[in-house]
């Protein structure tokens, strides 16, 4: 009398802590943020010389992220492991405008990722156009902080001081 | 099987750490059978059914002796659950019901109507939904069962007490499975109307075939409704007979006994006192028209005068009141009415001013009101008498400061250790680590230590074995005779009562129902003690 | 009877009242636009409600006012330090952060269960010294065990000497991620669509959970222990599921109000969380024994319309910023105060008034018995 | 205490017993760290001058849980109430000019009254809410201190070694006393033999008051209050005023509280205003309870023992951790162990009172 629902309750169960764990591992895979750079930079790769163009204005979702011109980077953060960007292309001052479309997986393990443009529109290989950002950390990052566990803090503004309006 | 007694109770024994309170009692209940229990309080009619019950209390007291059988089956409940599922069900003396709950809920209480529910599987049964639907039909069904009409959509809050009860009694109903209903005093509460509501929809019950065992104080109940009736004392069966063929007279004689079992307390060579005689006697304290309200004890109107000298008891059955009456006078618990003691107006709800002239009480809360517990011998003993009469108290400075006299305080506790015979490791052996006769000692001693000039004991030898009961009681009628003293002393037990009084008044439902010499016949005082409850 | 009722009526309303006339007097006076006042308060109804719907659960079951919800509030945050560190943003970020408090948030809901179970009749001073003393344990995990046995990777996480969480920890990533989910800003205010969506599930949840057998449960156990116990009720484990279940919303909660802030104070966030939710709560009608999810968000609006116009008020009469920020800190904790007050009086009031009736009746029949 | 003397042998059982687990766990860990200290190479005096130091500053303030706890009102989570009595007698006397030590002498007579009043109103206020004192006690401190913020900014004092300088008027968070009371008690009589030092004088000025309430709980008046926190129904049934006993203790508590304030100052040399008095009562509170008081016990002995214990925890584990690994946990188990002790004092059964 008893064990019947009680398998059939281990069984929910068990399907409801997978379909948790499912959830955590997706949003471990879909939301993994990163930092991507572009490089508008010449590039040496096997001796050869990649020159970028006059200027590349980087769009994501439709909403410009950067405009460079030779030589400069741009950032922006994205989520997910995928990355596509609308590139528009100005070969030189004032000349013919070029849309393309450039997909690239990202490599999880890395926070922050640098595109090399010119190298990624040549279509050279990965290892040619992507690298890793280190950043270097800022004096300030570098300076011992002292915490503050003060049972005091946040009496008077109630925790609502870190409030970023 | 099948001709087998609904319930059959075999040579039932039960003892409390060596005191028998039940001794071969035998009961079979048939099915629709109506029987009506009746007994003075500590007769062991509760003691009965607590074992009927299957209740926490037994077990952990030991267990009983004998064997209950259900439809001919041994049945040995672990809980009052396992005796709930067997078919049995309680209404207790007192409500057993959440406030804030309709009436419906009340009755369906832990055992609501179900609907799964989407998250029934994943956590647990209780995220099942109620249906309230249901809930309304059963309620409504078991409401109906009973016979009486109860608003099931009602808060209990805000129902008068009468309901309360029916609401407990359909409760039980609402149990498919019940078959034996135990009813315990349910029409203390009741009006008139509602009683005899009760006792229609009891015979309703009958008729389904479900048997009830119905206790009350209230005989003519009994008589009206029951097919038999069982009357206990001292633990024992003493009747079991028909209906029809007994009467109140007849009940109230079985239940006070023929017999006194404690020989009245007069040691070879005292002195006997003369008769108080009454016309022209002192009169020390004079109630008049006192109400009190204590829970479950209330005192209505009583009228009550203590002769200068005697030892006066009061007695009664639980619940009536008698309690009420010291505890009142003394301010414990608010009362009205008119107090005069020694020619003087006592201000009532005030402990101090009963203090101040010289009247002192033993509480029956020993534990509760009685003691300082966690302190010393020492402490209990002298701690009324230094705050009241500034006894044991050095002065320094003119009065400024009044030290507490450690060395006095140690002396009166030793006179008093040795006068009593308080069995102790020493005067600071902490209250809380005494034997309850010990206990009720130290009581004593605090208020002897009071050096009062009345004194109201109340309860003394509830809850103490026998050979303290003696000892205290002795001490009592020495304190009266030695000192003067004029002795109040309350106690359920009458035989106790007959023993060591000169007087004894009788309290039913509230109001004195007649004051009686002591040397009357114990059945003269159990009729007043049933003749006015309520 | 009608007399008192209408007393009783005033008197259960008198903190939201009050609290209306101080915002009626001070509103004005601060000088703040409608606009960004209703911006304001539609902001922090977002942020705080889901926080202050965790109270209600014990409150049902009797256990009075959870002080100890900061333990859900440190459980969200350790979710959201670990996610922030392994870099998953935005919603997902927000979600796995959940998933992550939620047990956490049920283990200590267990532990304080069970303290309280224990502590029966002072449930409220001892939930209140648990929030300290598992602060304790909090910082002894964030400030010394995250780094060395928990790892933190990023260096504006950890503290630059190799163990512990910094001061603040920055959710850029996940800032108002929720409330901007589906934008709509209506007569020029915000409107965080998304939070609001999610605080009315959790409201339909309570409404919900109140028709199951385990909110009945609840209840009876609230309002009377031995009955309940006395009908087969597990009165011990009800009472510990509904500090779990609470700790586990708190835990929630901290998530989505962090989200609203941007960024965490580690050491601070949690520590007036419980405080104030409270306050606000009360403001809102509710006692200790009963609230309802109106008295919630009542609460929120009168409450944090105080909390907003009141600076600002103390700066124009006195010319002092300061006293009208101790103003507000002060009415916070004196609501509490006098909640707590009203309960205790009123415990007894009931009682004393049964009194009164018996010794009336009594009274009567005494003088037509004379 | 009151139990002095008497067939010590069984006394030692039973303090045994008493002690409890928790307390010997912490006793063991002070023991330890003493120990510990030369060993790692922090130096004994200094630790033990700084206990003894911490000591005559907190325990007049743990003290004053005391009387509360004897009469039933349980642990004086409203500590501020008293704190705040003592910081305007403090700030009244400075204002009025008094400098050195007599400005300590004026305010300890300056705080009295307010100590009295605000008292008397805290305790008429628990007589009314008898059950629920401990919670309530917490937030009438709570609001009390959060109300004097405003008024410290907003009472007229003027003394310029007070107010902020720019404006003018509004007191200042901290106020230094040199010049003042600093010090005053502890250089009476001060010894000082290499690196230990000791303040007799705040020393004796302790025992002066532990003495007092000890002399107290043996007069009649006290004896009565002893009784109403082990059965106030007893108490009631002897003829026993339970409410006025319960208002003395009160007043009683706030107004030492108020004095150990003031002690507090002199040792640590500033006032300390606004937010400061906010958790004040937690460190006393688990000061008592760790001397081995429970809710509705305490004696002298608890006092002293609990504050040696817990200001010897306080002070000695950063210097001992900080010299062996270089890690300075001492706040975390500061705040573990104090608040650990409040919890396991509410959990345990109050016996014998119902």
């Amino acid at each position: 009398m008893k064990g019947q629902p009680d398998k059939k309750r281990i069984l929910i169960r068990t399907a409801a802590i997978i379909v948790v764990v499912a959830v955590a591992a997706a949003m471990f895979v879909i939301g993994r943020g990163h930092t991507v750079y572009f490089d508008n930079k010449v590039l040496e790769y096997n001796g050869k010389e990649y020159k970028g163009p006059y200027s590349i204005e980087v769009q994501v979702d439709g909403e410009k992220v950067a405009k460079l011109k030779d030589g400069e980077r741009g950032m922006t953060p994205t989520m997910g492991q995928n990355f596509s960007m609308d590139l528009i292309i100005k070969e030189e001052k004032g000349g013919e405008e070029k849309k393309v479309r450039a997909g690239l997986p990202l490599p999880y393990n890395m926070d922050g990722i640098i595109i090399n443009l010119p190298a990624l529109l040549s279509g050279l290989p990965e290892d040619a156009y992507m690298s890793e950002f280190i950043p270097t950390p800022s004096d300030e990052e570098l300076e011992d902080e002292e915490v503050v566990t003060d049972e005091m803090e946040g009496l008077m503004n109630f925790g609502e001081d870190g409030e970023q309006q | 099987m099948d001709n087998a007694p609904l319930l059959e109770m075999r040579n039932i024994k039960k003892d409390f750490f060596g005191n028998q309170v039940l001794s071969d009692i035998n009961l079979t209940l048939k099915e629709g059978e109506v029987i009506g229990l009746a007994g003075e309080n500590g007769a062991g009619k509760s003691t009965l059914m607590r074992i009927l019950f299957g209740s926490d209390v037994i077990r952990e007291t030991g267990g009983y002796g004998g064997e209950v059988l259900i439809q001919g089956e041994k049945a040995d409940f672990q809980s009052p659950f396992d005796a709930i599922a067997a078919g049995i069900g309680m209404v207790h003396q007192e409500f057993s019901l959440i406030p804030g709950f309709t009436a419906t809920e009340n009755i369906l209480l832990n055992r609501e109507s179900k609907k799964k529910s989407v998250l029934s599987e994943l956590f647990s049964d209780r995220m099942d939904t109620l249906d309230r639907k249901d809930m309304e039909r059963r309620a409504a069904e078991a409401i109906q069962k009973m016979g009486v009409n109860i608003d099931g959509s009602m808060l209990i809050n805000n129902m008068p007490v009468g309901h309360k009860q029916f609401t407990e009694i359909a409760r039980e109903l609402s149990k498919e499975q019940l078959k034996i209903l135990i009813l315990d005093e349910p029409t203390a509460v009741l009006t008139e109307k509602e009683a005899e509501a009760l006792l229609d929809s009891i015979r309703g019950m009958s008729r389904r075939g479900i048997a009830v065992i119905f206790i009350t104080h209230r005989l003519h109940e009994i008589l009206e409704v029951c097919d038999r009736v069982v009357v206990m004392r001292d633990g024992v069966v003493v009747g079991d007979d028909p209906a029809d063929k007994t009467s109140e007279a007849n009940i109230t004689k079985l239940m006070v006994g023929r017999e006194v079992s404690i020989e009245r307390v007069s040691a070879e060579g005292e002195e006997k006192k003369p008769e108080i005689n009454e016309e022209n006697a002192d009169i020390i304290l004079s109630i008049k028209n006192l109400w009190v309200d204590m829970p479950g004890e209330t005192v209505r109107n009583v009228n009550l005068d203590v002769i200068d000298g005697e030892i006066l008891g009061i007695g009664g059955l639980a619940g009536q009141g008698k309690l009420g009456i010291p505890n009142g006078i003394m301010g414990l618990y608010d009362a009205g009415g008119k107090v005069v003691f020694n020619g003087q107006e006592i201000p009532l709800n005030s402990p101090r001013k009963c203090l101040d002239a010289s009247i002192a009480f033993v509480s029956e809360d020993r534990r509760g009101v009685g003691l300082l517990l966690d302190e010393s011998l020492e402490w209990n003993i002298s701690f009324p008498a230094m705050q009241v009469q500034n006894k044991f108290l050095k002065k320094y400075l003119g009065g400024l400061i009044t030290w507490r006299d450690d060395r006095a305080i140690h002396e009166v506790t030793k006179k008093y250790i040795d006068e009593l015979q308080i069995k102790c490791t020493g005067t600071r052996q902490k209250a809380k680590e005494l034997s309850g006769g010990n206990q009720q000692k130290v009581c004593l001693a605090k208020a002897f230590a009071l050096g009062p000039k009345l004194l109201f004991v109340s309860e003394p030898t509830r809850g103490i074995d026998v050979g303290a009961k003696k000892l205290v009681l002795e001490a009592l009628k020495s304190f009266n005779r030695d000192n003067g003293v004029t002795v109040v002393m309350i106690s359920s037990e009458l035989n106790e009562l007959k023993a060591t009084c000169d007087r004894i008044a009788i309290v039913s439902g509230g109001r004195i129902a007649g004051t009686l010499p002591a040397t009357v016949p114990v059945e003269a005082l159990g009729t007043l003690m049933i003749s006015q409850v309520v | 009877m009608n007399k008192t009722n209408l007393g009783d009526i005033f008197r259960r309303f008198s903190v939201p009242l009050m609290f209306v006339l101080i915002c009626a007097v001070c509103a004005p006076i601060s000088g703040l636009s409608p606009s960004y006042l209703a911006n304001e308060i539609v902001t922090r109804m977002g942020r705080n409600a889901f926080l202050i719907l965790s109270l209600l659960i014990p409150i049902m079951a009797g256990m009075g006012l959870n002080f100890s919800m900061t333990l859900g509030a440190m459980a969200g945050e350790i979710g959201l330090i670990l996610v922030s560190d392994w870099q998953i943003v935005g919603i997902p970020g927000m979600v796995l952060a959940m998933i992550i408090s939620v047990p956490i948030s049920a283990l200590l809901g267990l532990f304080c269960g069970k303290v309280l179970n224990m502590a029966k009749g002072r449930e409220m001073i001892t939930s209140y010294i648990i929030s300290f003393f598992i602060n304790g344990i909090y910082q002894l995990v964030v400030l010394y065990l995250m780094g060395p046995v928990i790892p933190i990777k990023h260096s504006n996480i950890k503290l630059p000497r190799g163990y512990g969480v910094r001061n603040t920890v920055s959710l850029l990533s996940m800032r108002q991620k929720l409330d901007n989910l589906i934008p709509l800003t209506i007569a020029g205010v915000k409107i965080p669509v998304a939070t609001f969506i999610v605080i009315f599930l959790l409201c339909l949840v309570i409404i919900w959970f109140r028709k199951t057998k385990l909110g009945q449960d609840m209840r009876a156990v609230g309002q009377d222990m031995e009955v309940s116990k006395d009908a087969g009720i597990n009165v011990e484990g009800t009472r510990i599921i509904s500090m779990v279940i609470s700790t586990v919303f708190a835990g929630v909660g901290m998530i989505i109000y962090l989200q609203n802030m941007g960024n965490i104070a580690t050491y601070s966030s949690h520590s007036q969380i419980g405080m104030f939710c409270i306050a606000a709560l009360l403001v809102g009608g509710a006692s200790v024994d009963k609230a309802s999810i109106g008295n919630v968000f009542l609460g929120i609006i009168l409450f944090h319309t105080m909390f907003i116009v009141a600076p600002k008020a103390g700066t124009v009469i006195t010319g002092d910023s300061m006293i009208g920020e101790y103003f507000r800190v002060f009415v916070s904790y004196a609501v509490i105060t006098v909640a707590l007050i009203m309960y205790e009086t009123n415990k007894r009031k009931n009682k004393s008034r049964a009194g009164e009736e018996l010794a009336r009746a009594q009274e009567e029949e005494n003088e037509g018995a004379a | 205490m009151e139990e002095n003397s008497i067939n010590s042998s069984g006394r030692i059982k039973g303090l045994i017993q008493d002690f409890g687990l928790p307390r010997l766990i912490i006793t063991g860990f002070l023991i330890l760290l003493l120990i510990v200290a030369p060993i790692v190479g922090a130096d004994l005096p200094t630790q033990i001058s700084n206990i003894i130091n911490r000591f005559s500053w907190n325990g007049i303030l743990v003290l004053a849980m005391v009387p509360m706890v004897h009469s039933g009102c349980g642990l004086n989570f409203g500590l501020p109430l008293g704190i705040i009595s003592g910081l305007l007698g403090a700030t009244i006397s400075i204002e009025l000019g008094f400098t050195g030590p007599v400005s300590f002498f004026m305010a300890v007579l300056i705080s009295t009254p307010f100590a009295i009043v605000f008292g008397s109103l805290y305790g008429w206020l628990l007589n009314k809410i008898k059950g629920g004192e401990m919670m309530i006690a917490t937030y009438v401190g709570f609001s009390s201190v959060s109300l004097m913020c405003m008024m410290w900014l907003l009472l007229p004092y003027h003394s310029p070694n007070m107010v902020w300088g720019m404006a003018g008027k509004g007191l200042r968070t901290t106020i230094s006393l040199e010049g003042y009371y600093k010090e005053a008690l502890a250089d009476i009589l001060q010894i000082n033999i290499g690196n230990l030092m000791i303040p007799t004088g705040a020393i004796l000025f302790f025992a002066l008051l532990a003495f007092l309430m000890w002399a107290f709980l043996h007069t009649k008046t006290g004896t009565a209050m002893t009784a109403v926190g082990s059965n106030p129904d007893f108490a009631r049934s002897a003829g026993i005023n339970v409410d006025k006993i319960r208002l003395i203790s009160v007043v009683m508590s706030t107004w030492l509280a108020a004095i150990g304030i003031l002690v507090y100052e002199q040792g640590f040399g500033f006032i300390q205003l606004y937010m400061a008095p906010f958790y004040m009562a937690l460190p006393a509170v688990s000061a008592i309870l760790i001397g081995g008081a429970s809710v509705n016990k305490a004696s002298i002995m608890n006092v002293v023992i609990g504050t040696i214990l817990f200001q010897g925890i306080v002070t000695m584990t950063p210097t001992v951790m900080n010299n062996m690994i270089h890690l300075d946990m001492s706040e975390v188990i500061r705040i573990i162990v104090s608040n650990g002790m409040i919890l396991y004092a509410l959990t345990r059964k109050t016996e014998g009172s119902k």
